[in-house]
């Protein structure tokens, strides 16, 4: 089987790497490495995004993991009420576009640098120094506030198998909650924490919108917002340069951060003498502490939902709350307001693509997690080996890699038939080919850290039964890795129905999905639909998330 | 070519053998275009994609690469990268129908035919200056009273600003002369900078440009009605068609020297080997509408006020300033093509 | 049946009508135990009576369901109030059935974390890291990690970590039933050279006959959730009050055999045994006969039985013979090395009177 | 000091020069053993000397580092061609020692999906089930999840779930240790029964005496990876071919007394036991002294020690006595129940003669 694994990364991944770096050797190409590392132009090309974006990566993945840790603690393992209330709260905030966040931030703490209508406070009478409302600080508050969930998501899902005897065994030791939190429980889920640092990095140093729209005010450039401009201006060879640039930084540090987890120390929690779960009461902190989730809750994700839906429902776009009508949503067409345009609900195409946006989501989320379950057992199972570490890497290389650049390199590569195998141009495979490899990070990574905590003796034991490895899998592994590999599958599922580069240029689509839908209205300028649709999309992914749940509880029926 | 030749009356046969034709189009109003298309010539298919310039280039050059020809018309703006990554590679081809050669004026059909022009002018809120825009020369922007009060879309981030700055660095001459005519006397420009256009982007820069991620942000800042001090920004003419909507009170300023900024064209293209070669023509020849002053069912679509039509029979939005009027440059992909590096490298070093 | 606990402030430890329910399964039920300061009580008793639950419940990390825990007249538990005194502020420790090793910490970051938590100093740490390396042999295995030992090894950590931070109160969970015979009697010893060097009190759960009579001063054993004797090793050993216990204790286990009245005999079977007023006015009874009380091959003059036989194992010099008559399992013991063939008929003789003589239902009959 | 493999084509389980290796450290060190069909295998030694290590590898779930094993024959693993019949071609079941049950399953669930893996029809699933769940005694708990049930009972279910599908080699790995006495000797023989019904070959790894002696056709002691004997479980408890052996099996265990050579005779420190003799040409001997043959209290005519009184066990009629003497500990046996406070002195005689003789590093002396 690793050999096989190796060949479809080979295919998958390292080959449309390969080609994009092979497009950088041309002589533009060549020129584009110079003056990017070595000319006056470096520094502000590279140098400095470069330092903005080391500094947004850190700050968000030590944010997010503190953030989703103490929630994930929190949900998981005490007893603190209304339980999944906070558990889906804190899952939103991926699932809204990082834009309605950066949005969010604008309605409350925006001030006059721009013009045009000041932010909440600076209306009331506070005035707010340009530090706060733009550039790095609030661009790491707003992306903290989007990714966290992301960290949140694979923490609790490591969390929920940390068997109640290794916390008991700390009890017995007389050491405090905290104590028991910080020198038992996060340590015994490194690899989770590896992987939500590293997911949460690679969005922070990826993310484009909130960079773009907090920073460029005050001239604050990230590789992402350098990169974006690069291709966006013509200058593809550069775009690439920085791409490949800032795959190699990042490559590097998950190299490191995997030492962490790939020696001979076991995360095991799940052991074949059976796992009860644990929680902490939290006495007199239990309605505290809710309340500062349900704040952190609140202002990460009801917010920006309220300013997105605000945003669908006000005229004007500088007046979030006022005016507000229903027409972008279900009016009729003709009137004066939108041009004429009928409501979203109206839209004849809208159910279309609903349809085909689920199908897009689903099939992209299984053939995803299919891989990248394979991927994470192998790299899980030989810890620490050669195969597992190039694996480990180079599986979660595609999450950098722009989507525009990874899918010119996929047309590319699969346009043409190769061999035996017809052209896959414009088809749906080839979307799905290379929406799996672009999304294997969030599957590999939410795999491998529930799948290093089953012990190694219950899935020998299975295999002693004569067991096939697809029976092991879907029997015995599976169910134990449920919430991890639920999980992952939602990560992409969400990020595969807000995409749009991979979608529009891999497929010939004879129905559009709801992101080209929403880019269309957004290209005319009616950015009430988009939002309309946003919100269309962030309830579908909510839907999903809710099924994961459900279908999640009813494997789980041991834990209870 | 043949098909070159043809008008659309004897493509139709057989545009109609070939019964589809593909279009990627950086405007959704596409969609409109294929209902009376589709009107028009029954049993010709039009699939259109919609999809912004910058992903035509990527995958018509990636398809291309790999041997796949599947579009056969686009529909985009962003000349100059077309001109250097589209045209001058072969990858497409350039067609006037000849119900057009006659009618389009000369810049208009070389080296691709443009459809029709939009805008990135200076622009100012009437609302606050009901007298008149307050700035009559670009280089009173470069002066204190506008530090930090003029915006636009991070050049380094958008190709059409880009092309902005980079026709002002190819008007030396007029930059200098206004520089002359704003501060009186001769322009000094430094010594790693060609000529007083160059020198206006730096000074600019210098004096607290706000960039912002999209026109939207600008158009929000500037156009604010109820704004008391309001800046000034580079945007879009056309979205003045926003103003009641948005409450905004967006108008340009057209009395500016040297100019106000550019129009810059959408194009139509053949694609190299074009698998409806035919249909494509007769697309290319319908999307110029008829000979009404709206241009018809065909034409409608993007006939907005503040974006003109290069047809001469087609009648601006009489609110607007007709073409003939606005003083901006049009910008010519060829030169701007071999420009726009080096603007583009001068923006950088000024972040 | 059961002894009243002790009303005595200095109880080390008091359990009273301490009952544990798991939704409808009671697990402990009703238990009253008091053992004083310096004790050393072993809990024994078949599997899943309920005394890990017991010791879980002693460690503060399961609330009872009723009743009440104190320790040094301190209410630490109860079922009203819950957990009072939290785990670790019970100065008690623990070794887990599970062994509960913490898999992301080696051998020594095991045992040095609980130091680390109460605040030893850095030097004081790693000598006292060192002696119960030392202590339990697995000195060598220090920097490996949990995985990469074997079970008795984990299980020797185990230990390790638990006394390391001497607590007053010792709870030991089956602590040594992976270690092989030689070690075992090794670590006996040294458990209880530190259990009357600190003075602590222990609670001790074994399934081994041996640890259970040398190492306990007090003995409670338990029968599905309820003790069904509680008093010091030999007395459960000579005098078992059910015939529960008397065949639970003992090595070799005693032979219980139920006889009938016939004429003034009672009898197994046909075979009469001992005289009919041992039983009092029970009809029917049984009858407590140790292996060293049934010889192999018949004794002039003795009552005997042909059984057929099932195993051997040598044991002090003799040899300790299973047979079985229909389902009854006796066993006896032989001189010397005695073997056969499984299933092969041999006889047993009754050489000397019965121990002890119960009711059919099992109560003693004194 | 170990048999040479019977090389036969009927072996059931052939294990020849087999190694296993962690790294540096050697875990299982040229181990020869062969059993033919229907063998009754039991492996012994220290904890930590590799007798899970090589059950696995029989298993096939680690791969040798060099030499083979062969199943009726046919190469199963070896240290070239690695696993070469996966571990589920094997037909084997083993009882893993950490049960390695599936904690998302109930009970029954553990014990069908094998069933279910192997095909069985539903009708024959639910009657081996509730067969197999009768015969361990945890029928009323089949529909908890481990993690409900006690240790034991999870023990009984590791059992349950291996037996069920009845491999042809059934591999144990201290199956019975969290089991009481009494249930251990039942399991002990309905385990036996099960072999000798289905002729399965059993290896089986055990710390208790008496299921090494009761249960075992062959023996094989291992010390530190190597095999240290391998024979009949009687010939290795009468002739220990080393004292490793000799201190390591039997009940109590035997004394061994390092003697050196004073004029004719061997002695213990000042104490002269045996005829210098016995240890031919050797100035240093160890002599064996099974505990029956040392009593407590001076016998008239025999060697006598003074020793410091630790601990007493009664054991079948008698009481196991253990006594200190300077490092040394030496049990011996009263008759009767005997009973001291630790650290009185007690006497002890040498009633017999050493059952064996030794070098100083352990090698038997005939
Ligand atoms: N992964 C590993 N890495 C290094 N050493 C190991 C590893 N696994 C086991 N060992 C060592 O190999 C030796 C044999 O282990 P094994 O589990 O076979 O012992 P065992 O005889 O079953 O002991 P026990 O009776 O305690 O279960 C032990 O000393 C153990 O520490
Ligand atoms: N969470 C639970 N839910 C239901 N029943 C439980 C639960 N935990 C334990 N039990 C039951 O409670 C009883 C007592 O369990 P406990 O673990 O105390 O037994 P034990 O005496 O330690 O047995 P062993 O010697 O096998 O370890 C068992 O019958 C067990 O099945
Ligand atoms: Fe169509
Ligand atoms: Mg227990
Ligand atoms: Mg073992």
């Amino acid at each position: 089987m690793p050999a096989i694994l190796i060949a479809i990364v080979a295919i998958l991944v390292v080959a449309p790497l390969v080609r994009i770096f092979v497009s950088t050797l041309t002589p533009d190409g060549l020129d584009a490495w110079r003056t990017v590392l070595a000319s006056p132009l470096s520094n502000n090309l590279w140098w400095r995004p470069l330092l903005n974006t080391l500094l947004l990566g850190f700050g968000v993945a030590t944010g997010c993991l503190l953030l989703g840790g103490f929630l994930a603690w929190l949900v998981v393992l005490t007893d603190v009420p209304a339980r999944n209330f906070i558990g889906t709260l804190s899952t939103l905030p991926f699932m809204i576009p990082s834009f309605a966040g950066a949005l969010a931030w604008g309605t409350l703490f925006r001030n006059d640098r721009l013009g045009g209508s000041p932010g909440f406070f600076q209306a009331n009478g506070f005035a707010i120094p340009d530090w706060l409302a733009w550039g790095l600080v609030p661009t790491l508050i707003v992306l903290v506030a989007h990714y966290f969930s992301l960290a949140y998501t694979i923490i609790a899902a490591a969390l929920s198998s940390v068997g109640a005897d290794m916390i008991e065994a700390g009890q017995m030791a007389g050491a405090r909650r905290s104590r028991i939190f910080f020198g038992i429980i996060l340590p015994v889920v490194t690899p989770a924490l590896i992987a939500a640092s590293s997911l949460t990095f690679a969005g922070a140093v990826s993310n484009f919108a909130a960079p773009a729209l907090l920073g460029l005010p005050v001239r604050m450039q990230t590789l992402s917002t350098r990169l974006f401009g690069m291709i966006e201006t013509g200058q593809n060879e550069r775009g690439f340069v920085l791409a490949l640039l800032l795959i190699a930084v990042s490559a590097t540090l998950l190299f490191f951060s995997d030492r962490l987890v790939s020696g001979r120390k076991a995360f095991t929690t799940v052991t074949g003498k059976g796992g009860r779960t644990k929680r902490f009461a939290l006495g007199v902190w239990r309605w505290p502490l809710f309340a500062l989730a349900a704040a952190i809750g609140m202002m990460t994700s009801v917010v920006p939902v309220l300013v997105l839906a605000a945003s669908s429902f006000a005229p004007q776009s500088g007046a979030l709350f006022s005016n507000w009508t229903l027409h972008f949503w279900v009016g009729e067409g003709g009137g004066e307001i939108a041009q004429g345009q009928a409501g979203l609900f109206r839209n004849p195409v809208l159910i279309d693509a609903l349809f085909a946006t689920l199908k897009l989501g689903i099939v992209v989320a299984m053939t995803t997690m299919v891989l990248g379950l394979c991927l994470a057992y192998t790299i899980v199972r030989h810890k620490g080996s050669l195969l597992a570490n190039a694996l480990s890497q180079l599986a979660f290389l595609p999450l950098l890699v722009p989507s525009i650049a990874f899918a010119a390199a996929y047309i590319a590569l699969f346009g043409a038939p190769i061999g035996p195998f017809p052209s896959l141009y414009g088809t749906f495979a080839l979307l799905v080919l290379a929406a799996t490899a672009h999304n294997l990070p969030y599957a590999v990574q939410a795999g491998r850290s529930v799948l290093g905590q089953i012990s190694a003796d219950i899935e020998e034991s299975a295999r002693l039964t004569g067991a096939s490895f697809l029976t092991r899998m879907i029997f015995i592994i599976c169910p134990l890795a449920i919430r991890g590999l639920l999980a992952g599958a939602i990560l992409v599922f969400v990020k595969m129905v807000r995409d749009l580069s991979l979608v529009v240029l891999l497929f010939t689509a004879t129905s559009p999905v709801l992101s080209m839908v929403a880019y269309r209205y957004a290209s005319e300028g009616f950015m009430q639909f988009a939002n309309a649709i946003t919100l269309v999309i962030l309830v579908i992914c909510l839907a999903a998330s809710l099924l994961a749940h459900v279908l999640q509880n009813r494997v789980q029926k041991w834990k209870q | 070519q043949d098909l070159d030749k043809l008008t659309a009356e004897e493509l139709v046969p057989l545009a109609v053998k070939e019964g589809s034709v593909t279009v990627f189009s950086l405007s959704s109003r596409i969609a409109r275009v294929e209902a009376a298309f589709e009107a028009a010539y029954p049993g010709i298919d039009l699939i259109g994609v919609d999809m912004s310039s910058v992903k035509q280039i990527a995958r018509v050059e990636a398809e291309q690469q790999a041997g796949v020809h599947a579009v056969d018309v686009l529909y985009l703006a962003d000349t100059p990268v077309v001109y250097d990554k589209l045209l001058a590679a072969g990858r497409i081809s350039n067609y006037v129908p000849p119900r057009m050669a006659g009618e389009l004026e000369d810049r208009f059909k070389e080296p691709l035919l443009i459809h029709r022009l939009s805008t990135k002018v200076l622009m100012y809120n009437e609302a606050a200056y009901p007298d008149g825009a307050p700035v009559s020369n670009l280089w009173q922007l470069t002066k204190p009273e506008w530090k930090g009060k003029v915006l636009m879309v991070d050049p380094s981030q958008r190709g059409e600003l880009l092309d902005l700055l980079t026709e002002i660095a190819l008007h030396p001459d007029e930059m200098a002369e206004a520089y002359k005519a704003e501060f009186g006397k001769d322009i000094e420009v430094d010594s790693d900078l060609q000529g007083a256009g160059e020198q206006y982007v730096r000074d600019l820069f210098e004096n607290d440009l706000i960039l912002v991620a999209n026109s939207d942000v600008v158009n929000k800042a500037v156009g604010d009605k109820t704004a008391k001090n309001p800046p000034v920004g580079f945007t879009t003419y056309s979205d003045r068609r926003d103003n009641e909507k948005e409450g905004w009170a967006l108008q340009v300023a057209n009395d500016v020297v040297p100019a106000n900024g550019i129009l810059f064209p959408a194009v139509l293209a053949i694609a190299d080997n074009a698998p409806h070669p035919a249909a494509a023509r007769l697309l290319i020849d319908f999307m110029f509408g008829d000979d009404s002053p709206s241009g018809g069912p065909a034409f409608e679509p993007f006939n907005v006020p503040g974006d003109y039509a290069t047809r001469k029979t087609i009648t601006d939005d009489p609110d607007s300033v007709p073409l003939e009027k606005l003083n901006a440059w049009t910008i010519d992909a060829a030169r701007t093509a071999a420009a726009r590096s080096r603007i583009s490298d001068l923006i950088i070093a000024l972040q | 049946m059961m002894n009243a606990p002790h009303v005595q402030a200095q109880d080390a430890i008091r359990i009273s009508n301490l009952v544990k329910r798991f939704g409808e399964f009671t697990a402990v039920r009703d238990v009253n135990i008091s053992v004083p300061r310096g004790a050393f009580l072993v809990l024994v008793g078949p599997s899943g009576c309920g005394k890990s639950t017991l010791l879980r419940m002693l460690a503060g990390l399961e609330a009872p369901s009723s009743g009440s825990i104190s320790f040094e007249g301190r209410v630490v538990s109860s079922g009203e109030a819950g957990v009072v005194a939290d785990a670790g502020a019970r100065d008690a420790g623990l070794v887990f059935q599970s062994y509960a090793l913490w898999p992301h910490m080696t051998v020594s970051g095991n045992i040095a974390w609980p130091l680390k938590v109460a605040g030893w100093s850095k030097a004081k740490r790693e000598d006292r890291i060192e002696e119960v390396l030392n202590f339990l042999g697995i000195f060598a295995l220090r920097d490996r990690y949990p995985a990469e030992i074997s079970g008795g090894q984990q299980q020797r950590v185990a230990i390790a970590r638990t006394i390391a931070p001497r607590p007053r109160i010792l709870l030991f969970d089956e602590p040594l039933s992976n270690l092989d015979a030689k070690l075992r009697i090794e670590m006996r010893s040294e458990l209880m050279r530190i259990h009357r060097a600190t003075g602590a009190t222990s609670v001790y759960v074994t399934h081994d006959q041996v640890e259970a009579m040398t190492m306990a001063s007090h003995v409670a054993v338990l029968n599905n959730g309820a003790v069904e004797q509680f008093g010091s090793p030999i007395d459960l050993l000579r005098y078992p009050h059910t015939t529960f216990v008397a065949s639970f204790l003992g090595t070799p286990p005693a032979n219980l055999l139920p006889v009938s009245r016939k004429g003034d005999m009672l009898a197994f079977g046909d075979l009469p045994l001992a005289p009919a007023a041992l039983a009092g006015a029970h009809g029917e009874a049984q009858l407590l006969y140790r292996a060293q009380d049934i010889a192999v091959g018949a004794v002039e003059g003795k009552p005997k039985l042909v059984a057929s036989f099932a195993e051997a194992a040598p044991i002090a010099g003799q040899t300790m013979v299973t047979a079985t008559v229909g389902d009854l399992r006796i066993t006896a013991m032989a001189e010397g090395y005695f073997t056969a063939a499984p299933g092969d008929r041999i006889e047993l003789a009754f050489v000397r009177e019965p121990d002890a003589v119960f009711t059919a239902e099992g109560q003693r009959i004194d």
